[in-house]
């Protein structure tokens, strides 16, 4: 299973995108859903960092990738605050711009570009799997 | 990421480059409020060459263009946005709340 | 030659393409009157398509200058000039007459 | 000697920028060059058919070339009035955009851009020589 360790820092997320477009390309998935699964996996990573971490500079997140025939499989891994994204309320994307709110965006993306996202807190550890299926073109 | 900025008689004009991330969504905004700061809410995002955009990016824009549309004194367009961008933008509900054009010379013609 | 001309709020924009001779030249007068006639006097001239020009594409340009420039209500100014059709203004003289501009959105923003 | 025939008209003007474009590539000139030698034929052009022939549709003009090691050689012929250059005053290229003439550019860009230039009146017909110099790069 392909992996890296990178700090928990923002600088680090463009080497992490690196890493998850080779993954997409191993998984012939065309340029659009490799972008949802870049997207997903930056989001991911900046959540890490800002709440299971509290901020830069505080922790390491592995991020791994597995290919089957069906899905292309993500997994972020850290040691930081448990979270459980039950209590997290949904953005409204329709409200008007007065009423729009600024943050809220990261996981809803998440939720809606990868097919099936699974937060576990499993020894000490906050495991994030995140599923894209992998649609024959045609 | 890349930011040229430029100033013209109706508007600012800013050619975004590269990825816009938590990592560099900091130095976006900055260089929006520099504009802004400058009492000019008129601005250009030229999205042209931008490979990446997280939420953090979205943040941004959304923060300047309530300031910008506040007592009706401007607002932020978009122009040129790759496809997986504008899908990105879609899905976050912001066609809704910002004009996007198909070219930059329309966007800074339209102020 | 092919011209695309857009109407903008400050100013008209006309993209032409292709080759300003004596047998192109008219349409380009055209186009330019038809702008003119609606009281409209700041013309941007996108050149990077322009493959060649004559004298008698120069002699269509002066005449409008001329016009537009008239009781200081506008002006023709020239954007993205190809090395070559540079040389043959610069020998005719008109760098001196017309505002030249690297790219079309500063000279569609410089009105 | 490579020639063409052209009826006096406006559109076959591209047709002679083709085959001077052709000459100047045998003769290997530069790209700024070839545009020189290109615009002088389209001015010659022009004017035969505006003052030899007076109008267009009035009469044919015979375009060829010549490449010596040292010159590529043009000569247009036309069967229209005789014209002799002596007495057409040089345009005022310095005059400011009031006092400016929109014409008179034509005879001037051939002398400014071609390294020879010949106007003859030979057996009824004009013929006019145009000489660039092949001077090598370097
Ligand atoms: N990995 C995480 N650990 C702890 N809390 C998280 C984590 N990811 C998200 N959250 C919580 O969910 C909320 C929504 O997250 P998100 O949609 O990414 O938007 P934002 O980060 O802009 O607030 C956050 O404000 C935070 O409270
Ligand atoms: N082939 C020609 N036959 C007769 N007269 C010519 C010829 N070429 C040029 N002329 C005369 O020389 C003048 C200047 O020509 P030119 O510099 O090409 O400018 P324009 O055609 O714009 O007047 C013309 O107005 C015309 O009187």
């Amino acid at each position: 299973m392909p992996s890296i360790v990178i700090p928990g820092q923002y600088e680090s997320l463009a080497q992490v995108a690196a890493f998850i477009r080779t993954a997409c390309q191993e998984a012939d998935l065309d340029d659009f859903a490799a972008y949802q699964v870049e997207t997903a996996v930056d989001e991911a990573c900046t959540n890490i960092i800002d709440y299971a971490y509290g901020g830069e500079g505080h922790g390491s997140i592995r991020c791994s990738y597995h290919i089957s025939p069906d899905d292309l499989t993500i997994t972020l891994e850290d040691n930081g605050m448990p979270f459980n994204p039950k209590g997290v309320k949904q953005p409204d994307i329709h409200a008007p711009l007065g009423e729009r709110e600024a943050r809220g965006l990261g996981l809803f993306i998440i939720q809606q570009w990868m097919d099936d996202v699974r937060f576990e807190f499993l020894g000490g550890q906050n495991i994030l799997t995140m599923v894209k299926h992998l649609t024959k073109a045609g | 990421m890349k930011l040229s900025p430029n100033t013209y008689k109706h508007c600012d004009l800013i050619k975004i480059e590269g990825r816009v991330d938590s990592s560099t969504a900091p130095q976006l905004a900055e260089a929006l409020n520099t504009i802004t700061d400058n009492g000019r809410y008129r601005i250009v995002l030229d999205f042209s060459k931008v490979e990446f955009i997280s939420s953090a990016g979205l943040r941004v824009l959304i923060n300047t263009q309530k300031n910008c549309k506040r007592y009706n004194r401007g607002e932020v367009v978009l122009a040129e946005l790759p496809k997986n961008i504008y899908a990105a933008l879609d899905l976050a509900g912001f066609t809704m709340l910002f004009k996007i054009f198909d070219n930059v010379i329309e966007a800074v013609a339209s102020f």
